[in-house]
């Protein structure tokens, strides 16, 4: 009965299972679908490169006639049309994190990427005191997530003329990647005072080059998004200052939840946004990071 | 006379595939595609139905496309890396020209864009004399560099109606119960098929896979026919990514970045092809592509996880070979 | 000065017309001012040692390689000569000395190749191809399916297709490069009436051959190249064999050395009954130390395979391989080589030396043990060990280190024999060792055989060169359609006997 | 006689290491490599510096250790698409094993299991005769997912002190002014490149991939060789992976899931190895790998934005390749 959708069976659709931050979250969707006695099965894109691979994904599990779908969508528009035939097959579809343009979502759990970004950026304005040189180690290129993230941080600091992101670059997630490009611009650019990263890979290739570099934590301000093991003791270490999360865990299981409420005929609201708050050293072990693993 | 007329039809036979006799190379990938549909037939009510095998040979047209163009430069004793990066480039730019010109000029700046790439690497292996690996390795960066600048690294979404929905019945359409783009993918692949079997330059192609030298003292020309080789598998990877394209209605500059350049080569070569060149053809390159095709598919159905499902196909694809080589023992 | 011999021919009557033609190949001057006259009906014996400039200047003339200077003029017109494809609209043919052939196309493909018949549709009509192919291959006598992939052939049958692709090109001018290096008297014979008709019908010819004795039925005037120059145009008639040698070899040839008797020891190879499929089948033999035998037989007629599956290349259907007393059954050529086998391919480009390696590393890498210290080979005596094998054999290279490639057709056979000549193997198997070899080192190979068999070695040759069988050997074994069906002691034997064993025997 | 030699070194240099002067295939890669240094020096004032040539040096370590196995590969005429996945598969191993073990156990682990899915290549490829690319294209896939199943998926951190330092050191370390990576790097490439032209086994190598048929006829054990070459491809890989691992102190599933493998590749042929075997050695992947290097770090240096890089680069591949083809411009 494995290959039976029995009708109790929630699909989660990811673009890259392999990222920390949805390794994160998996454990979320997981047991929200057991409290309510549905059974999870999560399929990889293998990477935000793969739409083509996630739109058959999305076919194929139409086919196994699955009660609901969870979509992290790899591309917001490029999954419109299969979503919607998700949909008029009669199998609600849940966004989380990013949206699928189509009215005829169910529904959207999320963290405002854009505003996730814009609250770094406020954040290092203050402690740069409105001017430095900062460079961007922008995540993958060519992906909505990233855009969203990269014009939040950047339209924020527009409003500070005396910062100026002195270089950015697209990389893949790879902290080995970071590292090399973030040793190339500490070379062009001795006298950055930031840098702002994707996520927390990327921002563990910085911290390796800044150390390579004989800095010492604080001399360069790093700035992340999410909360994983490591960048929390980075953060406690003083390398990173400051990431932003909203609560991924929370996130997972309010789509999950969502999704089988919808299944089971319920009615969901359209959009039901998670809190998204700025984490540093002074806060790191006061804040309430229940949101940030499972029980 | 009449011995040379068996001789006469056996050839034709051969040559054009259609042998009586079945193309050994192709049994191994065949056995395994047959013993994938039985296990998966047991194993999963869903995988056996008119529309799950519907959904996987719409899902699985462009890949038959990009690998019959493939199928070229490989049998020239060749590669083309740039193909990926095609997709991507002729997404990006046919999403960006429809939004404002409408379907028939982004459709045709689009396929423009690839075919263009395609005589750029024709030009660079035939005429230049660079060897295929390092040109569309090269290509392979310009082009996906270009898709990004083109597009500003972000999707273009939000095309225009009606042409989007006329956009998507290239990706996704149906006449009556035949999905447009595995009929596009037939005619391609028929069209393919004559031209290597039963054409002038066709054969050529398998010459010079063959053995270079020897083309170059027939009197072939050379370069010439590479560069045919390169329009070719650059315009069958522009129609592939249109298709694609039209299939997520938008254009995406990582459409073509992923699996699918390994998936087109891989393919090509489970269907028999050889990589020295000379040797194949693209019929065998569509057994290649079922091959991956429905394996991946059965292993969604069977909600087998992601990370046990890429174990699982790299075995299928090694098994699918080593068949061939236990039939070929001796000398 | 070639025109001494006869008067100029007046452009009218030369079809084909060479003056001063030169190439160089870095560190070799291929071709240094070489003039030729071709009339029209001529047969022209184009002569000279291994690596003298034979196949450049063919090259040069069919657009292959392009001349460093010299012109080259069409019934008086001078003309470029720029690729394959203008040398084909002149109506230049070539059978060329390394077979042009494309393996995995068939016979009949191969035969039109670059020529293609199309039907109106612009499809290639396979049915006038493979018609017109039969009847080229009949032309040649050959009973090879044209369906037949050439991969599959052997080397005798390749030359016979090679020859019948360009009998297809109905050329005024065509080039054959040693056409006959790997085949037997009857496919010979059959080519010279071919050539004969070709010549009334007012076709020139240039004939290039080391074999000696087919020049002066064939021909009408030769040259001879040294080194790449020319050393003079002759009648035929104004030459005898040993003139010839002298030309070419630029000595005095020492005629050739009298066959001497040998003095065979004990039985070192037995075959009994050994049989391969659709090859040949129920061979037995005895091979004794210090004996030539030497197989002989028309083209396919398995010896080549029957020589492989004895080296252990091919499995064999049936029978016993017997060693020195005990039965071995090598499943590859390595373990024949340890048993102390060692074969000298028919097939050299394909089987005998990697065209892309250097010279000395082809020479060594049969007996690259010799040369290993613990860890390391001894490069120095690698390289001291092949400068003495080229020049014992008079390889002509411009460095050891030079690729292969680089090499003319017969050096590259030579350099197949020193591969195999430096190991040290007790049972030495030839297949067709001088084909394409000059007359200098035809006499030095020969020379080599008998010292092998003079040290107790065993040797087996398969030739098909009927002058060379009965120079060489002690034993003779006629095989035919992979049977033997003749044997003949080597003594006050004529060579019409052997030949009518392997044309029309059967088996005993 | 002068004139000889030049004609000798194409063939005989890169298999005896013994060029008397410089090696034609690579002039064209040397060229870029030069022009690159002066463009780059004169623009910015930061390429030319101590520090930056040591941290392109240390960037590059792991990849020239890559490069070296794969050009083993590549001489024998085949290719090893596994390098990517073992580089993932030896970094979580070597993390998960090191977090309870400790590090010699943990690096013994993960080396162990690199090696050991390059023992399986080889004997899929020299014992049961398939073709190296179906082999490595297979393994790749069940590589990569090994190492996800392995990881559970996720990176691994937190490594105890004080191994974890001593991992760093292989990734980052100094011993004086001399980076460990480098160091490391240069140690295997010398070896390799003893290997190859010092040793019966690499001169096997080379015979193999000139001409497969001439080196059975020769008594080579091509099996046994084969099995030696992807021994070495994937070991080196394992020892680029740990490397890697230790530059950011943690197994990652997917370190090696980016551009390693086409870079490993695309820096042999760079370098001027054929892809048809028989031809090159380890020192012009060298130079094949320093191109690629100084190539990006320039780029970053000038803050070229990512989009244009890559057009850049895909130039630079194909241009100086390219030059080499000027060359042979003769006969
Ligand atoms: N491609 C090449 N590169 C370098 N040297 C070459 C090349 N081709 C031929 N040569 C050299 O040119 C000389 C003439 O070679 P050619 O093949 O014309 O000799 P040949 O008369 O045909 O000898 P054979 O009777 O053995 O065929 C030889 O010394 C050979 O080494
Ligand atoms: N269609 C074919 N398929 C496979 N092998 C073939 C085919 N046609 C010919 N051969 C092989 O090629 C051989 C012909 O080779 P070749 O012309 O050199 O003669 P040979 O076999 O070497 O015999 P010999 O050495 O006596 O000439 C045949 O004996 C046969 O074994
Ligand atoms: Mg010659
Ligand atoms: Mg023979």
């Amino acid at each position: 009965t494995q290959a039976q959708a029995d009708a109790k069976e929630v699909a989660v659709m990811l673009p890259a299972a392999g990222d920390p931050y949805f390794k994160l979250k998996s454990c979320g969707y997981i047991e929200e679908g057991k409290k309510a006695g549905y059974d999870v099965k999560i399929y990889d894109a293998g990477g935000y490169g793969n739409l083509d691979k996630q739109v058959s994904q999305i076919q194929d599990v139409i086919q196994r006639k699955v009660s609901a779908i969870v979509l992290v969508p790899a591309s917001s528009d490029g999954t419109v049309p299969v979503v919607e035939k998700a949909i008029d097959s009669g199998i609600p579809v849940i966004n989380d994190g990013i949206a699928t343009h189509s009215e005829k979502v169910s529904g959207f759990v999320g963290e405002p990427s854009y505003v996730m970004t814009e609250l770094l950026a406020a954040y290092l304005a203050d402690k740069l005191g409105g001017s430095g040189e900062i460079v961007m180690l922008s995540g993958p290129g060519g992906l909505d997530l990233t855009r969203f993230r990269v014009d939040g941080f950047k339209d924020y600091l527009a409003k500070y003329p005396g910062m100026k992101v002195v270089a950015d670059k697209f990389t893949s997630t790879s902290s080995a990647d970071a590292l090399n490009t973030m040793q190339d611009f500490l070379q062009a650019h001795p006298g950055v005072k930031a840098v702002y990263t994707f996520n927390g890979p990327i921002a563990i290739g910085v911290v390796q080059a800044l150390r390579a570099a004989g800095k010492k934590p604080g001399d360069v301000l790093v700035v992340t998004t999410d909360m994983e093991v490591e960048t929390e003791r980075l953060i406690e270490d003083g390398w990173i200052q400051a990431t932003v999360v909203s609560q991924p865990v929370t996130m997972a299981q309010l789509a999950v939840r969502r999704a089988i409420e919808a299944a089971e005929g319920k009615s969901i609201p359209k959009e039901t946004l998670t809190q998204a708050s700025v984490i540093t050293q002074s806060t790191v072990n006061a804040v309430d990071l229940s949101g940030q693993e499972c029980q | 006379m009449s011995a040379s007329n068996t001789n006469g039809s056996r050839a034709g036979a051969a040559l054009t595939g259609m042998a009586s006799r079945i193309d050994p190379a192709t049994v191994g990938p065949a056995a395994a595609l047959a013993l994938m549909f039985i296990v998966y037939s047991v194993l999963s009510p869903h995988f056996l139905t008119v529309q799950n095998i519907t959904n996987v040979l719409v899902q699985s047209a462009p890949l038959m496309i990009l690998a019959s163009g493939q199928t070229f430069a490989l049998l020239m004793g060749g590669l083309d890396l740039s193909q990926g990066s095609i997709v991507s480039l002729v997404s990006v730019v046919t999403a960006g020209v429809m939004m404002h010109f409408g379907l028939p000029l982004g459709a045709a700046a689009g396929l423009g864009a690839g075919i263009g790439i395609g005589l750029v690497n024709g030009l660079l292996v035939g005429r230049a004399r660079i060897q295929p690996f390092i040109v569309t390795l090269g290509m392979l960066y310009i082009t996906a560099g270009a898709a990004m600048v083109v597009s500003d690294g972000s999707s273009i979404f939000g095309l225009p109606r009606p042409d989007v929905d006329y956009f998507f019945w290239f990706g996704g359409g149906f006449i009556g119960p035949v999905p447009v783009p595995t009929l596009i993918a037939v005619i391609l692949i028929a069209a393919a098929h004559l031209v290597l079997t039963q054409t002038r330059i066709g054969r050529h192609v398998f010459a010079i896979g063959s053995n270079e030298q020897v083309a170059v003292m027939s009197g072939i020309d050379v370069g010439r026919v590479k560069i045919f080789i390169f329009l070719v598998s650059g315009g069958f990877a522009a129609v592939g990514g249109f298709m694609l394209s039209g299939r997520v209605i938008s254009g995406q500059p990582l459409l073509g970045a992923g699996d699918i350049l390994l998936q087109s080569i891989g393919a090509v070569i489970i269907g028999g092809t050889s990589i020295f060149g000379g040797q194949g053809g693209v019929l065998r390159t569509v057994i290649g592509v079922l091959v991956i095709a429905f394996m991946v598919n059965g292993l969604n159905l069977l909600a087998i996880s992601t990370f046990a499902q890429q174990i699982i196909v790299g075995a299928i694809i090694i098994l699918s070979v080593w068949v061939n080589t236990l039939q070929r023992r001796r000398t | 000065m070639s025109d001494l011999a006869n008067p100029a021919p007046t452009a009218s009557e030369t079809v084909l017309s060479i003056a001063g033609l030169s190439k160089a190949f870095p560190g070799v001057v291929a071709l240094d001012g070489v003039s030729l006259d071709l009339h029209p009906g001529e047969v022209h014996a184009l002569l000279g040692a291994n690596g003298a400039g034979k196949s450049t200047l063919i090259k040069i003339v069919s657009g292959i390689y392009r001349a460093d200077s010299g012109e080259i003029r069409i019934d008086g017109e001078p003309v470029e000569i720029r690729d394959a494809q203008t040398a084909q609209a002149l109506g230049i043919s070539v059978i060329y000395q390394d077979l042009a052939l494309t393996p995995h196309l068939s016979v009949a493909e191969n035969i039109f190749l670059g020529r293609e018949f199309l039907t109106p549709l612009h499809m290639i009509d396979w049915k006038r191809t493979h018609e017109e192919a039969r009847r080229l291959l009949d032309r040649v006598g050959i009973d090879i399916p044209t369906t037949t992939k050439v991969r599959d052939l052997g080397t005798g049958q390749k030359q016979l297709v090679e020859i019948a692709r360009a009998l297809g090109i109905d050329a005024r001018i065509l080039i054959l490069d040693e056409p006959t290096a790997s085949l037997s008297h009857a496919e010979t014979d059959r080519l010279f009436e071919l050539v004969h008709r070709l010549a009334e019908s007012g076709v020139g010819m240039i004939y290039v051959s080391h074999r000696l004795e087919e020049i002066a039925p064939l021909v009408d005037r030769v040259t001879v190249l040294r080194d790449g120059r020319s050393v003079g145009t002759f009648p035929v008639g104004e030459l005898d064999r040993r003139k010839v040698v002298s030309l070419i070899t630029g000595h005095e040839g020492a005629s050739t050395p009298a066959h001497r008797k040998r003095l065979p020891g004990e039985i070192l190879l037995e075959l009994r009954g050994l049989t391969r499929q659709g090859e040949f089948s129920d061979i037995s033999l005895d091979v004794r130390r210090g004996e030539v035998l030497v197989l002989t037989g028309l083209v396919g007629a398995g010896r080549t395979e029957l020589l492989e599956t004895v080296f252990g290349a091919r499995p064999a259907d049936g029978g016993e391989i017997i060693l020195s007393g005990t039965p071995i059954s090598p499943a590859s050529p390595r373990d024949a080589i340890g048993a102390g086998i060692a074969l000298i391919p028919e097939d050299r480009r394909g089987r005998g030396v990697s065209v892309i390696m250097p010279v000395f590393a082809n020479i060594t890498l049969a007996a690259l043990g010799r040369f290993a210290r613990r860890f390391r080979l001894d490069l120095a005596q690698e390289m001291t060990h092949a400068r003495k094998m080229i020049a014992d054999l008079g390889i002509r290279t411009s460095s050891p280190l030079a690729p292969a490639s680089s090499l003319s057709g017969g050096n590259q056979q030579k350099v197949a024999l020193a591969k195999w000549l430096s190991t040290d193997a007790e049972l030495f198997l030839f297949d067709e060792p001088t084909q394409g070899v000059d007359v200098g080192a035809k006499e030095e190979i020969y020379r080599l055989i008998d010292e092998l068999a003079a040290n107790g070695k065993a040797v087996v040759v398969a030739s098909s060169d009927i002058e060379e069988v009965m120079e060489i050997a002690d034993r003779i074994l006629a095989v035919r359609k992979g049977r033997i069906v003749g044997e003949f002691d080597n003594r006050d034997l004529k060579a019409s006997v052997v030949m009518d064993a392997i044309t029309h025997g059967d088996a005993k």
